[in-house]
């Protein structure tokens, strides 16, 4: 029995430890195998080409990550034609993230994504905060959510993520429709906003100023969102923000999640996804349990 | 390239703001000048921090750190046999000198270290170093220093006569490290006389491995301006292909 | 000349330095000399009694704190009874915090404290995520907020401060909406919603299960969130949220606020206002500049 | 009450989970058994901890600390000459015992390091003393040890007896520290022999001075159910008013 397996909507996956869209790339490689991993999520793609925001892009604050990279990628086509390939010989699924501008403008990608067989699934990303007018402005909004996840839905039989923002009053809102829309499952969180400024100067650490915001910092703030759209939703989670260890990991799991995407932390230890899946499995094997025993299991709440 | 667990052999303070820390990392040799490590001391949360190679002898690698925050203070603090993480070597190194180079290394500061094993790796090539500080304790030795503040050598930026040595002098390549309006005033003076000017460039790094695209420069390349990543692409530009002025 | 004198809207300041609602009480007396401080800010003041939440009602997280104490408070009339009168023979302005759950409820309360010389003005607070339908529901609707401030306004001749939510999408819209219903100032940020779950067993950390989320970890966004409301606002901003240091002043200075609650680092320090005010004094000292020479003048963004 | 410099003096391991920690503080004579020090190891960025006043002799307050989390590590790893934040004394103290008055302590686990200071400034005083703890690393000297896995003493909880104690034993007043549980079983089990139970209650705590109520406790008052704070309005309550159940 394999004690880590778990699901999304329409995929088994052999562990629930995968990685976020933008934190990770297949220089990975160099450091583990990559086909440990419970799925692998590209960096996201958008249909023209992007070159990103201007520099500074990073910034460390006392507790998390400042970032503003604008969704740098060569372009759907580039992406389609160059670099899908190399991820074709791994066995862990690929989940390809990308995100647009306009409904019409998604559905074209998913058209054009769907020829690919050994893309398993899709994380939609609906909620960058460091492009204008461009997924964020979707991510805030429950009715365009709902008819975006409506359209795009109909267009695929495959894993349907749609990633979400914390920067919301209500985020169960949204997540119910994403899933009245017909999507298989939920991707949360995206990065808080944030910003920095160096108080000896008063210059903002960030050219673009406000940034997204991640890592250990955030983690209250996702676990909170997790338990609450896993209260209101049937269909399961892919949880993130701010996890460093596997015991971050049980937090998110006992709070709904199904499967867990390590982000910023690798930034520390680029093995870390492999480390936790390991200490995952020794976790579940000493209390022999598995996921599904724990699972939105918190207690304690009045 | 691998996350090693170095082992630090000497950490000795050069005077207020600089230390050399020697640390022993498992396939070291392997490491060429201009590639740097990013650092981690363990149990500390702090993300990595990118430290270039200063000199390697027997494995053991010899990082030159100025103090500049909380981070560069904690590597000057480390003590003999504590581990320390090192991801490396990264980046790409300046490209060997020919032998009938003549090579004119510029350097500010910290952007000493990575021609010290630069020079000890080439023991051949032809190199005329330049090197400038802010005072006296930002300054090692070479064939001319300057400081800004006059406490030694030429009073003045490492500027101060490049456009007089290269309008005498025959040079083939610059290399350069340093502050960035440093390196962009070399490439506005030089390029006329110099086609050939790498510049190593800092920027503020996350993954240091070229996946995440934090520490991005704009560049010039036959598709039009497009961001580079420094830890992968770099940290060596050629001096005209950057856009200074972002 | 003093050069950290300050105001709001209607109020002059010794200093920018004031204390978060909530983390602070005239046990604080014990440690320094509370004239000092540029205001005195009250524990949220409801209609009637609250006996607070259940508990646990408080966990420290990585870098920030998590509290759901529920207002626990004697209600207005006790405190108009017994509790106002410890704070008249402070010389430091006394601004008193109030939430209701209606907007005639908070125009009652309005009209009872006005009949107190020694309050100079009210932090209204509409963003208390620890009681249901009380605070919250208002401050994360535009047209409420509006509503109640021009109600309140026509009430007061007093500094009337809106204390505003973070857990919304757009901050800067309900904050203009106070401005619009004639707030002489608005604060930010009250409490981020967070939860903790112990990974060991599963259970809540906190008995209400969400929690407000205070702290380091917060700085970022409540940095940004300042930020955005200086550029949309001309009234003056009471900025709170992590602050630890004179630095971290600075950075709150330079995104545009006029003046500073510290909160959740008292707990670790119970002197630190005042500690705050010597440092922010020396460094303006030193460099030879007063408030509004730093004030909402972030640069380098682009 | 002041946020007082301690100096540490000492810092004993007792066992694997135990160690005394001495420091001196500034007036600490003047704190009373059943008082406690919120501290905070300097520079540490976690908020503070509250611990028990064990023992104070010269202006040295020496604390009892069980390791259970981050924090209290941090305070066994202090060593001598180190600086530590102590704030206090805080909260109300234990009911000094009147001098014909028969005390009996009931504590468990670390809920032993109030009364030691109790007994030792109330010499005169007519007290028995059961303590019950998890193992022998749990167990200090008192008049009847109680361990859960029998390791030492009677096996069991403190409580194991407790009914049959006070059917044949004259006990006047109760003092107890310890889990809430404990805490709990005893005054279910004693309230119909003893009025007087004073329990000294543990809660997080952010402010440690009254002004959070984060450290909230349920008790019953003549105005109904009320939260009162554990760290001003106790730390010691009656067995009677407390509402054990929420
Ligand atoms: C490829 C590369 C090689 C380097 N080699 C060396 C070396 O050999 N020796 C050495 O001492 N330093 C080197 N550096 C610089 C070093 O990485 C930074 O000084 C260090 O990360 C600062 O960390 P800190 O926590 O001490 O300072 P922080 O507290 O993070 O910052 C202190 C000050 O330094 C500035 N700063 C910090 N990091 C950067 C950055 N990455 N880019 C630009 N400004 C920054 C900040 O704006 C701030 O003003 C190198 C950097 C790069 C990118
Ligand atoms: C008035 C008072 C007096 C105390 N006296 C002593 C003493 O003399 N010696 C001593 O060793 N300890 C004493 N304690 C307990 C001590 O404060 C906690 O053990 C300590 O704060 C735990 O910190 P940590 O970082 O080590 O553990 P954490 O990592 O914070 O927690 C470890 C475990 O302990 C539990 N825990 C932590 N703090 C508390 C708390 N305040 N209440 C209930 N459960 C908690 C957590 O749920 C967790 O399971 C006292 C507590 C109070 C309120
Ligand atoms: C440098 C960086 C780049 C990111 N890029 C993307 C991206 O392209 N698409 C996306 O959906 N999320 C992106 N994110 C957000 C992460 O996928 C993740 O949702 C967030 O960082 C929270 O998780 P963490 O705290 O573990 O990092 C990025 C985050 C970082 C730090
Ligand atoms: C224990 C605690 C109690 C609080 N109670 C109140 C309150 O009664 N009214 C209010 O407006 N804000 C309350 N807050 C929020 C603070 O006033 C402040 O807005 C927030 O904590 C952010 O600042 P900080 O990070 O400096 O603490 C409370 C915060 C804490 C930590
Ligand atoms: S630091 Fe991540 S791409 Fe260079
Ligand atoms: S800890 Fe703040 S009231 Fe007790």
């Amino acid at each position: 029995m394999n004690r880590l397996a778990t699901k999304l909507g329409k995929i088994n996956f052999n562990n629930p430890i995968t990685v976020a869209s933008g934190t990770f790339g297949l220089e990975c490689a160099n450091f583990y195998n990559i086909n440990k991993l419970g799925a692998i999520v590209t960096k996201t793609i958008t249909p023209e080409e992007k070159i990103g925001n201007p520099t500074p892009r990073i910034y460390e604050t006392e507790c998390g990550l400042l970032n503003s990279i604008g969704l740098q990628n060569p372009g759907i086509d580039e992406f389609l034609k160059y670099h899908v390939k190399e991820y074709k010989n791994f066995s862990a699924p690929l989940l390809v993230s990308f995100s647009a501008s306009t409904i019409d403008e998604f559905a074209e990608m998913l058209i054009k994504l769907e020829k690919i067989d050994y893309i398993k699934g899709y994380e939609v990303n609906v909620s960058c905060p460091n492009v204008e007018n461009e997924g964020l402005a979707f991510g805030i909004d429950a009715k365009i959510v709902y008819e975006l996840t409506k359209r795009l839905s109909k267009l695929t039989e495959k894993e349907l993520i749609i990633k979400l923002s914390p920067n919301v009053t209500d985020i169960v809102s949204i997540a119910k429709a994403a899933e009245e829309g017909g999507a298989s499952s939920v991707a949360l969180i995206n990065t808080l906003l944030g910003m920095a400024i160096d108080w000896k100067t008063g210059k903002s650490m960030i050219k673009r100023g406000v940034a997204g915001y991640s890592g250990t910092a955030v983690k209250p703030v996702a676990l909170q969102m997790v338990y609450k759209v896993y209260q209101a939703l049937s269909i399961p989670i892919l949880a993130m923000g701010g996890i460093q260890n596997y015991k971050d990991c049980l937090e998110f799991i006992y709070a709904g999640a199904s499967m867990l995407s390590i982000g910023t932390a690798q930034f520390c230890d680029p093995c870390l996804p492999i480390k936790i899946i390991n200490d995952l499995h020794n976790h579940f094997t000493q209390n022999n349990i598995n996921i599904s025993d724990i699972k939105g299991k918190v207690w304690g709440i009045d | 390239m691998k996350d090693h667990i170095g082992i630090v052999v000497n950490n000795k303070k050069i005077n207020e703001l600089y230390n050399v820390i020697s640390v022993q990392i498992e396939n070291a040799n392997l490491g060429t000048p201009g590639q740097f490590y990013e650092l981690k001391v363990k149990y500390s949360q702090r993300m990595r921090i990118p430290i270039s190679i200063y000199n390697i002898t027997d494995n053991v690698v010899e990082f030159m750190v100025k103090i500049v925050g909380d981070g560069t203070k904690e590597l000057t603090q480390l003590k003999e046999k504590d581990t320390i993480m090192a991801l490396g070597p990264l980046g790409n190194p300046f490209t060997p000198p020919q032998a009938d180079q003549n090579c004119l290394i510029l350097s500010g500061g910290v952007g000493y270290a990575p021609f010290y094993y630069f020079k000890k790796h080439y023991p051949k090539a032809n190199i005329t170093w330049f090197h400038g500080g802010a005072n006296r304790n930002e300054v090692f030795e070479a064939d001319r220093i300057f400081t800004n503040d006059g406490s030694i050598g030429i009073k003045g930026f490492v500027t101060a006569d490049l456009h007089e040595y290269l309008q005498n002098n025959k040079v083939d390549r610059i290399l350069t490290c340093g502050p960035r309006i440093m390196m962009k005033n070399i490439a506005n003076i030089a390029l006329p006389f110099v086609k050939d000017i790498e510049c190593s460039l800092e920027e503020y790094m996350a993954c240091g491995i070229g996946v995440c695209y934090g520490c991005a420069v704009k560049v010039k390349t036959a598709k039009g301006l497009v961001y580079k990543t420094v830890c992968k692409d770099g940290a060596i530009f050629q001096g005209s292909e950057v856009i200074w002025d972002e």
